[in-house]
């Protein structure tokens, strides 16, 4: 297990004061807002993720030994999502990453049903995708 | 808002079940909940004890046999098939129309052209595209235009004298707009044009007649039906059995084998290889069976009530509808907002419709969108069910906007 | 005779209810009878109501798609499949090996050799034979000799350097010998040949372990499996998933589409075309549950027991018996009785049996018979259900000779 | 409807008076031992009826518009099926044909459930190649 950053503490008692999806809501679209985008230039089909219902892209960098991840997608709510799962796994190295619970956490931040098996959402195939990048 | 009650819809125990647990079920276009009738059908096949059919001759044996062939008879009446000779049992339309399009191959010469709509499901796009690559064929496609819109009174101008197929749908699963196709099906029938109805949407909303359409073959599925998920239909007009060479071979479609060579046998055993399912195949018709029992205009009415209901509500809300919906369905956006963001905010309030591209790629590129939120109803839904659905799309779009 | 009594025959209401109307079930190699816990499931997925999965991200999707997914992985475990993206739901064996026949199709060059062995189902022969018509490849047989006998021994003296695949049963469903083909499999990979393992009948007495045959492919049916019917598994080896192109097409199995061009996704939903049959996979997940939760050596020597209490009676009344049958059942002829006769005044007598050729055409050609008569095991079966059959058969006789 | 004939009153007499299967039966084998066989030579792929479980040859004549047909297999109740359709139908016209309820004559003999729509012992394609052999 890696162990959490102090953004991804912050992060952490954040989403456990949302006592509502409303709130959850919210703070994910607050999340999303904060994540940089990635330009129209670099949205090429090499940076596409396959699998996700809206288009994710990804540029996947590694400096010094620690991954520099950035994530972007045109869906707010998924961006929020991205944006959250970057806290956890931004800057790490790629052996920490795959000691990373990541259903772990996103059940502590009360969105484990945003992991579901489904394709809809994208989030599983963005994971895979930087798990298979990094092998 | 008018209370609309669905008189059906306490025969539905899936509906109750997901009413106890807060979900309101609005993505029947997708797959619909099932009929007491249906469950009753499905048990008591299984509990009698089953059998193979066509193969053993003992008792047991016999009774799946009638069973599972008054389930293709009944179904030949459902559609109002000359024969139920016509009728394959599929695993739905996605198979139906991947077997016709392996099925139908010794048809085509490169060059041939096999003409579709622009609103096609992929399941009626895909199987023909990858006919036309690998025998050389052009993919003609009949322009939708940024409005949704299609000219079917015009779509046989898009005819020519390489035009061996026109494969399309009634009523697309995104636009809602439903076709009287049967101009279009009668001149391509003067012009010796194979036709293929993909009725997947169709079926559901209104009983087909094969015959009045007049059309070479037509699938639909199951599962959209009220029925059990993993079986389906194809009509296969009775003169054009012949163009049809088999596709999957096994067990029991055959008339004679040897290691080196196979005869199939004719429709529909020829195309019906290995054991189907068989318990699927007698619940579903035990389904239309009891689809036959309804007050048909009765069904027909409430959906279009609350059809009605359903695009008040939206244009209302200045809502961006899709296209020129008339039947069962809406798909719309709400202005500047990513419709996963809407699904997803609707889905976290039970309710149960889908967004994204619905199975039409090439259409959400043709209409520069990058998908939309659907609402689909069946004969089993209530306006109550609109009114949640639009409680939770105002806060959605309060929370979005 | 010894008195065996099933300890699982109570859970099966169709045998109760086979039993009540005076039908005896000694057919289950062609379909077996289910345990209420299949039945349970069935229901109960569509009792609380139903979604389609893979596609919208609403609760009951979610809920669908993780029990799919779910049934998945309870089948690899099940196989001793190492991931459940080795995967496949299909219709049964004879979808999946016509789903090979078509996916492997551009691993062959003209001239290349398909090794089968004499004895196997039409299903694991003419998809073989059909695509070595297509792509003009040679279709060798391991010759079974008139005693029904194959040596498998020595089935590797056929393979040569056009050998590109073998397709085999461990059991057949005619002959009812087990064979252990894992040193075949064996040196097949180390020539690189394509292994096929039809697993119609041997997955029902052995519970399969994929990673120790070490096949490329295997095929299996759950409706034999006392699961529901129309659905049936085909296991791909993780490292032979690229040589697969896709075979049908249609709505979620593409990552993008165009108009005229696709992309379709890997294993296993990129075979998975069109709305699958989940609530058959789910039940069938159930029922490999229930399998699982037996007594594994309990099943097998009970199974055995019966075989050997058939095995006697038929030798002691000089039948003569097809091949050299050890597991689950077994074909055979009475002298100077055509099979048809026996079986039709053993069907007089509610013992349900078949006769005929068991979609073994070619073997039944090479053995010089014009079929016979199965009696085939399950673990459900008793003595008396021998009984009444030796019976019925001393009857039958009386009459015809 | 055609009216039957007085052979076919004689079987369906003779049928009747049957009060078991056992009986049934041997009498249908009495039937297929009476029936006249088609010589080896004569059992040619053109006579072989198709969707048969075990082959059934079929010869058939029209003799001053009446029908004369010969029937044979190797399976002994299947020939006695064969036989006491033969008896319903042998030597009536083309025309007639098509009004002769099979269905009734073999509900009367007791036999209905030989004519299940299971391809097995292939009655009804026996009966179904003569119509259209006809047609
Ligand atoms: C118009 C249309 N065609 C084809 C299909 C595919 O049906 P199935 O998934 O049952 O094969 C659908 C279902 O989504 C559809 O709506
Ligand atoms: C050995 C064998 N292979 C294949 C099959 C075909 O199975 P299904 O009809 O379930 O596709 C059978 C079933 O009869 C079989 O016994």
């Amino acid at each position: 297990m890696s162990l959490l950053s102090p953004a991804a503490h912050n992060t952490l008692s954040e989403f456990q004061g949302c006592h509502s999806w409303e709130n959850r809501a919210r703070l994910l679209l607050k999340y999303g807002q904060q994540l940089a985008s990635i330009t129209h230039e670099q949205r090429q089909q090499d940076n596409l993720i396959r699998g996700c219902e809206s288009p994710v892209w990804c540029l996947l960098q590694q400096q010094d030994g620690t991954l520099q991840i950035q994530l972007d997608t045109d869906a707010r709510l998924l961006k929020g999502l991205l944006a959250v799962l970057l806290v956890r796994i931004q800057g790490i190295t790629a052996a920490d990453l795959a000691q990373v619970d990541i259903n772990d956490w996103f059940t502590q931040l009360g969105l484990s049903r945003q992991l579901s098996p489904s394709r809809s959402n994208g989030l599983n195939a963005v994971i895979q995708h930087i798990r298979t990048q990094l092998a | 808002m008018q209370q609309l009650h669905s008189p059906w819809r306490h025969l539905f125990p899936g509906i109750q079940q997901l009413n106890d647990t807060g979900q309101v079920w609005l993505d029947s276009a997708a797959t619909a909940q099932k009929p007491q009738a249906m469950l009753d059908a499905l048990l008591q096949y299984y509990q009698q004890g089953v059998a193979n059919v066509h193969r053993a001759q003992h008792q047991p044996g016999e009774r799946a046999t009638l069973a599972f062939e008054q389930a293709r008879q009944l179904a030949a009446h459902w559609l109002n098939a000359s024969n139920s000779d016509c009728i394959i049992f599929t695993k739905g339309t996605t198979e139906g129309l991947n077997l016709l399009s392996h099925a139908l191959a010794g048809q085509f010469n490169a060059g041939d052209e096999i003409l579709l709509s622009g609103y096609e499901h992929h399941a009626n796009l895909l199987p023909w595209q990858q006919l036309a690559q690998r025998q050389q064929l052009q993919l003609k496609i009949l322009p939708v235009d940024n409005n949704g819109t299609i000219e079917i009174a015009h779509a046989a101008d898009y005819f020519n004298s390489r035009t061996r197929l026109l494969a399309i749908s009634p009523l697309s699963n995104v636009l809602g707009q439903l076709h009287s196709l049967q101009p279009l099906l009668a001149q391509a029938r003067a012009q010796s044009i194979i036709t293929v109805v993909d009725g997947a949407q169709y079926a559901v909303h209104r009983q087909p007649d094969v015959q009045q359409l007049d059309c070479d073959f037509f699938v639909c599925s199951s599962h959209k039906l009220y029925g059990p998920d993993g079986v389906g239909l194809l009509y296969a007009h009775p003169e054009q059995h012949a163009l049809m060479q088999p596709w999957q071979w096994g067990g029991e479609m055959i008339e004679h084998c040897t290691y080196q060579s196979a005869q199939a046998r004719a429709l529909p055993l020829g195309f019906e290889a290995g054991t189907p399912g068989i318990a699927n195949a007698i619940a579903f018709a035990a389904t239309l069976e009891w689809l036959l029992s309804l007050d048909k205009a009765a069904v027909q009415a409430h959906e279009q009530a609350l059809f009605t209901q359903l695009k008040q509500g939206l244009t209302e809300r200045n809502m961006q509808i899709v296209g020129q919906p008339d039947t069962a369905l809406i798909s719309f956006n709400a202005p500047e907002v990513h419709p996963a963001d809407l699904a997803h905010l609707l889905s976290e309030q039970g309710i149960a419709v889908r967004g994204g591209q619905h199975c039409a790629m090439p259409l959400f590129q043709q209409l520069g969108l990058p998908g939309a939120v659907r609402v689909s109803l069946a004969l089993y839904n209530d306006s109550s069910d609109l009114q949640a659905f639009f409680q939770a799309l105002d806060k959605a779009l309060e929370i979005l906007t």
